[in-house]
């Protein structure tokens, strides 16, 4: 029984790295919580389901609703958040400004959509196969797959493409990449898009695990992927899928041995002692005492 | 009587601020005077949410506006002081007063549980523990239910009565209650921001190193802020709970603990009268524009944004423009030539 | 200087949308005529019944599906000429299955004027406005509320929805004699119907020992989680044959997907609060099979059944769910009694609901002394996509 | 103010050494300052200078060595403390509180001083209004001897570059620090600013405060400093009178052959 929930727990917690790392890559370059992001993961699954009911047929509707998630992220940070960037504002504001993004999200689709659960469709066949009796269903491994290449994907483009490069270089030091000459808004709008991106897969995926998606489905799986990207070191892309993985388990087996009711906040018990022993997580970079 | 009232310096403005005075004045007697105009009990339950907000606000407004730091937890501390009051009048027939202190109190000792990690956590991380605060208090609530009866909420919280009096929501009593409320912590925030335990607060706030330089405990201090805050909370959600005559788990959400943030970022940090403004508008928005259904909660998202884009510092979050006021006593002493630097120094040069 | 006129800008924006809902607010307001000022004259040739019920948030599905049926009765009434010439007015309210709004919502139903309300939905939502109605003499009939303790808040709290332990009992008649199963495992929302009907269950279990009913296990969940896998594997580990869900059919739903992914032949009952056209659309093929009892059922031949379905059909585009129809008799139970006692003494109107023998789409209905109803279940079961009733098989 | 006895130094600096994975930022320096001495730290960019502050101020602990001030020790004590046996120090890059007035910022100076609790401040009692007023009187004597009172109710980031310091200063000052130290008061100023900067340090020293002082541009030290220290990386490499230091070879070769003269007056 344990090895099956741990199992439940593996896929849970791809979906929250999935989701973990678009906070992640944001807040490496920004160090700003995007708290808009779990709202953004709820538009990509919304968006791809209204495709889906256009009838394009599920791969291009998916494909499409990446998309259009991607771009969301863009418009998000050039709306709002880079005006703020050039004034240099306090974080608090940008905090502020995503939060308000997110209710703007949320709302619209429930205005358009409804609040009520939809059903999604599967995206992988029906079944299971079973590993010395313990099953693992064919949605399961589909996730799991997915995502693993999806991460894989996105750390090669972080570390070895140029555009990567200058990510990475906006992270360490974002003056001196610009003085670098790396167009940092281009880089910003990049990660967002990343962002984005990552949000509606994780949507569509999580969507059709659970074969239901609506606006709300954001809140909560939001703020655990938080927290799983800051158990894993904020920034960090493995670490990112670390955390994911240590919420997803503890949340399963905390299900199963407490009971379903303390499985949302076994995810912020964890985070609290991480934070208070590790305070950078698990991959974090040490930042050095100056004055 | 001059001697009694010696003892305390009421707030001395100088003489270009009785315009001042006079509408402080004035804005009292309205505040008194409102439930006499015959409000429904719909707008005295909106009044009342008004007040409970605004000191929500100003509880925060000290640890965000004053000491920059920032939570995401506060509905926590509100849902202690709900809770302990509901369940010591409820089950225990403790006195309402009473209970709302004992609410206060243990609202306070989680301030110092959650004051104490920013020892270790700064900045983002220490908001993100302030956010898991809140939400294992959630589940702490749905999980108790020998003592918090879960999820089916507790029911019927009775309205407390002063003398006999029944302070209810129809007989304004409850209203009363909140202005008393408000007034004390107002006053508190005012005379805090004037002491060396505010200029602490806001030394920090601004530069940490340059304070621990300054022989300022941070730690202490820092601590401090989350207990007032959560003190503060503590009260303001016990008369919630009144108001709301029911609580349960989902009173208490992460929505609310981003309410009162927004409320004192748009109200203007650090300042008393922003909070007031900023609870009017985002608290009141969503009931004058009930009409608007889902949508109203995207107009409240919208106008965040557009006031961060526009005013980041918030609608009345401009700098005091009036000199700092000296009192006359220390204007005497400084021309008196009290604490002169070369009395200080003297020794070293004999 | 740019800056500030950006700002004033800005802030003259949001003050025009702030108006502009506070129009909106007037204007809906003088539709239904709610502004207290011209209520005097209003209330002579139009009488107005509130729906306080979730239109947005979670179970809005359910607050929609009642304004719907409500409105419906209204607009047969008035098609008639009204009651007693009086045209019927439906306001909205909506308490998006918070008792924190519900109570805002309950105090500006008061504020408006309105002496007749159904709704809300939830017993939690419902218990926590219910003592303004009865301070304010507010006739609070509830479709759905299932507590034991809502209807004797107060005299005017009446509840148009069969008391749990009823219908818990015909559900267990489900699973054990029609499914002829034995194990029986609960999934139970965490909510306060929840919990209480979880209760009830597993005591009518006990009771059924002797006929070698177990109960194999009792897993609660969180309401609106989407992964129930943990608690489906402990519920499967224990051997269960059948799954009794006492949820709504967003917990049904998922339930009988992700369960069935684990094992294919599990039997699964609900409760009527799950009967909605929403549980095939969210269940598919995995709801095949799920039966549950009903104190209505759309498909049935019953004349007046059959015409309510259709015209709502019509309105509305689906089908209505039990609640559904529970709320619009309750309308008809409220109009009902305007028409005999009128709306001016909200005393007299309560009594009249309270004595009222109603014959309406979900049979009579005649509340007893506590201001409850009985009524007789059908069982319903889903068969290639479709309600249909039990013993029709 | 206790009485100091004058044949002992004010800050005596014994053996101290501090690394950071393994680079030796401070490698065994020792030194000491009298009373009412204006001593200065030179040396290059990145000799350890500032590290040897942070070190006295506490804020970081040295793997060797001992420091005293007067006959404390203050090697294991906290900033807080260090604060209170007399020393207060000024930054590099200004950190004045920049959203509070100069006289607030004075006034926080005078945190440690104050003994009044949050319950006085709360009901305003005897205690809090006599001691604020007190601090109140003398956070603006401060301000008039250093020529600031007219700026009191300026918000410290509207000031000017050369003022801003002088409020680091005085802000210093308020904390009742005998000994000050003051990490590159000069930088940034233009020539005529930092004479000018250096008249006022020797205003303080009239005044009868100790000043450590560090500089990385000799010549703006060399006519106000009693004595000279020259640190190159992480070590001393002379120490001594201006004129002396001035010649010395080793420092010469430190600043490279810059060029160094001497009596700029």
């Amino acid at each position: 029984m344990i090895v099956q929930q741990i199992f439940n727990g593996l896929t849970l917690g791809m979906s929250y790295a999935l989701i973990a790392v678009g906070y992640s890559m944001v807040f490496g370059i920004l160090r700003l919580v995007n708290f808009s992001h779990g709202a953004i993961y709820a538009f990509g699954a919304n968006i791809v389901l209204l495709l889906v009911s256009l009838e394009l047929g599920i791969l291009p509707a998916i494909l499409l609703g990446i998309l259009f998630t991607g771009i969301l992220g863009i418009v998000i940070d050039k709306l709002a958040l880079e005006p703020l960037r050039k004034q240099n504002a306090a974080s608090i504001t940008s905090l502020i400004t995503t939060i308000g993004i997110s209710n703007i999200i949320t709302n619209l689709l429930i205005a358009f959509l409804g609040s009520q659960k939809k059903s999604f469709p599967t995206l992988f066949p029906d079944g299971s196969i079973t590993i010395l009796n313990f099953q693992i269903t064919y949605t399961q491994l589909g996730m799991f797959v997915v995502s693993l290449l999806l991460l894989v994907a996105l750390m090669l483009i972080v570390n070895k493409t140029t555009l990567g490069l200058a990510m990475r270089a906006s992270e360490t030091n974002i003056k001196a990449a610009k003085l670098m000459g790396v167009n940092v808004n281009f880089v910003i709008s990049f990660t967002f898009f990343l962002g984005g991106v990552s949000a509606a897969i994780a949507g569509a995926l999580i969507s059709s695990y659970y074969s239901m998606a609506y606006p709300n489905m954001g809140y909560m799986s939001g703020l655990k992927a938080f927290s799983a990207a800051v158990l894993g070191g904020i920034g960090s892309l493995p670490g990112a899928i670390i955390g994911g993985l240590t919420v997803g388990i503890s949340e399963s087996l905390a299900a199963t041995f407490f009971g379903s009711e303390f499985r949302d906040s076994v995810a912020f018990v964890i985070l609290i002692i991480v934070l208070l022993i590790r305070p950078r997580g698990f991959f974090g970079k040490k930042e050095i005492k100056k004055l | 009587m001059k001697k009694l009232f010696s003892k305390f310096d009421f707030p001395k403005l100088p003489k270009n601020d009785k315009l001042k005075i006079v509408f402080l004045i004035l804005a009292l007697t309205f505040l008194i005077a409102l439930p006499f105009f015959g409000f429904s009990n719909y707008w005295m339950n909106n009044l009342v949410k008004v007040g409970v907000y605004i000191v929500l606000a100003l509880a925060l407004n000290i640890l965000v506006g004053y000491t920059g730091l920032v939570s995401l937890g506060q509905a926590g501390f509100v849902a202690i002081g709900a809770y302990t009051m509901t369940v010591l009048v409820k089950d225990y027939q403790v006195n309402f007063f009473v209970s709302v202190l004992i609410g206060g109190l243990i609202a306070a000792i989680f301030g110092v549980l959650l004051g104490l990690p920013s020892l270790r956590v700064r900045g983002t991380y220490l908001t993100l523990i302030t956010l898991g605060f809140g939400e294992i208090i959630r589940t702490i609530i749905i999980v108790w239910e020998p003592v918090t009866s879960g999820p089916m909420g507790i029911r019927n919280i009775p309205t407390p009565s002063l003398f006999g009096l029944e302070l209810s929501l129809s007989n304004g009593g409850l209203y009363y209650l909140v202005l008393a409320l408000l007034i004390l912590v107002v006053l508190f925030s005012h005379f805090l921001f004037r002491s060396k335990t505010g200029r602490a607060f806001r030394a920090i706030k601004v530069d940490e190193p340059a304070s621990i330089m300054m022989g300022i405990n941070t730690t202490y201090y820092k601590t401090l802020a989350f207990v007032l805050a959560a003190v503060i909370s503590g009260l303001a959600g016990s008369i919630y709970a009144i108001q709301l005559g029911y609580i349960d788990q989902n009173t208490f959400t992460f929505d609310m603990s981003t309410l009162i943030l927004s409320i004192v970022i748009l109200g203007g940090m650090g300042t008393i009268r922003g909070m007031f403004i900023g609870a009017i508008i985002l608290v009141l928005l969503p009931e004058v524009s009930r009409a608007l259904m889902a949508y109203r909660f995207v107009l409240y998202g919208v106008i965040l944004v557009i006031m961060m884009r526009f005013r980041p510092q918030g609608i009345l979050g401009w700098k005091p423009k009036k000199p700092y006021h000296v009192t006359k006593n220390a204007r005497m002493l400084f021309e008196q030539g009290h604490g002169e630097l070369v009395k200080l120094n003297i020794s070293n040069q004999e | 200087m740019k800056k500030y006129q950006k700002f004033a800008l800005s802030l003259i924006a949001i003050l025009l949308v702030i108006a502009m809902a506070g129009c909106q607010a007037k204007t809906t307001e003088n539709e239904s005529d709610s502004a207290p000022s011209n209520e005097e004259e209003t209330t002579q040739e139009t009488f107005r019944i509130a729906v306080a019920a979730p239109i947005t948030g979670d179970n809005s599905e359910y607050g929609i599906g009642f304004n719907n049926a409500v409105k419906q009765m209204a607009d047969e009434w008035n098609a008639n000429g009204g009651i007693n010439g009086m045209m019927i007015e439906v306001v909205t309210y909506d308490d998006k299955n918070s008792p924190e709004e519900a109570v805002a919502v309950a105090n500006k139903i008061v504020n408006d004027g309105i002496t007749a309300v159904i709704g809300h939905f939830s017993s939690g939502v419902s218990m926590a406005a219910a003592p303004i109605y009865v301070e304010n003499q507010v006739v609070e009939i509830s479709p759905s509320a299932s507590h034991p303790d809502y209807s004797s808040i107060g005299e005017y709290i009446f509840r148009n929805n069969t008391v749990i332990s009823h219908e818990a009992k015909a559900a267990l008649d489900i699973a054990v004699n029609d499914l002829g199963k034995k194990n029986i495992g609960i999934v139970s929302i965490k909510t306060d119907w929840g919990v209480s009907t979880a209760e009830i269950v597993t005591g009518l279990i006990e009771d059924m020992a002797d006929q070698g009913v177990v109960l194999t296990a009792h897993e609660e969940v969180i309401e609106g989680s989407d992964d129930y896998r943990p608690a489906i594997t402990k519920l499967d580990e224990a051997g269960t044959e059948v799954v009794i869900s006492v949820g709504m059919y967003n917990l049904l739903a998922p339930l009988a997907i992700q369960y069935k992914e684990i094992n294919p032949d599990i039997e699964l009952v609900g409760f009527s609060n799950s009967y909605s056209q929403e549980l095939l659309s969210l269940g598919g093929e995995a709801v095949e099979g799920v039966a549950f009892p009903v104190i209505f059922f759309s498909e049935s031949d019953q004349e007046n059944i059959k015409t309510f379905v259709d015209s709502y059909n019509e309105l509305y585009g689906s089908k209505p769910s039990a609640l559904t129809a529970q709320a619009y008799d309750s309308a008809g139970i409220i109009f009902t009694a305007v028409e005999q006692v009128g709306a001016d003494d909200p005393a007299a109107l309560r009594d009249a609901v309270a004595e009222l023998t109603y014959a309406g789409v979900t049979g009579t209905t005649k509340f007893d002394e506590n201001r409850d109803v009985q009524k007789d279940f059908t069982k319903v079961i889903v068969k290639d996509g479709e309600f249909v009733l039990m013993n029709e098989n | 103010m206790k009485k100091p006895i004058m044949n002992k130094n004010i800050l005596e600096v014994k053996n101290l050494s501090l690394s950071f994975g393994g680079i030796k930022a401070v490698d065994d320096v020792s030194f000491n300052v009298g009373h009412n001495e204006v001593v200065s730290l030179i040396g290059p960019n990145g000799a350890g200078k500032t590290t040897i502050f942070n070190l006295l101020t506490g804020f970081y602990k040295p793997d060797h060595g001992e420091i005293f001030k007067g006959d404390k020790k203050l090697n294991d004590k906290s900033p807080q403390e260090i604060v209170k046996t007399g020393i207060s120090r000024t930054f590099q890059n200004i950190r004045l509180f920049s959203d509070m007035r100069v006289i607030e910022n004075v006034l926080v100076g005078t945190h440690i001083r104050t003994k009044y609790s949050l319950f006085d401040s709360t009901f305003r009692t005897r205690k809090y209004r006599k001691e604020e007023d007190s601090n109140t009187a003398y956070a603006m004597t401060i301000l008039s001897t250093l020529g600031l009172f007219d700026k009191k109710d300026q918000f410290a980031s509207n000031l000017p570059y050369g003022d801003q310091r002088k409020v680091e200063i005085a802000r210093a000052i308020a904390t009742g620090a005998e000994l000050l130290l003051l990490d590159e008061p000069a930088a940034g100023m233009n020539t005529n600013e930092s004479i000018e900067l250096m008249d006022f340090v020797k205003y303080l020293k009239s005044l009868g405060f100790t000043i450590l002082l560090i500089e990385h541009d000799m010549s703006v030290v060399m006519n106000i400093s009693d004595r000279v220290y020259v640190l190159d990386n992480g070590s001393l490499i002379s120490e001594g009178i201006p004129s002396v230091v001035a010649n010395d070879a080793n420092v010469i070769e430190a600043y490279l052959g810059g060029t160094l003269n001497v009596n700029n007056q």
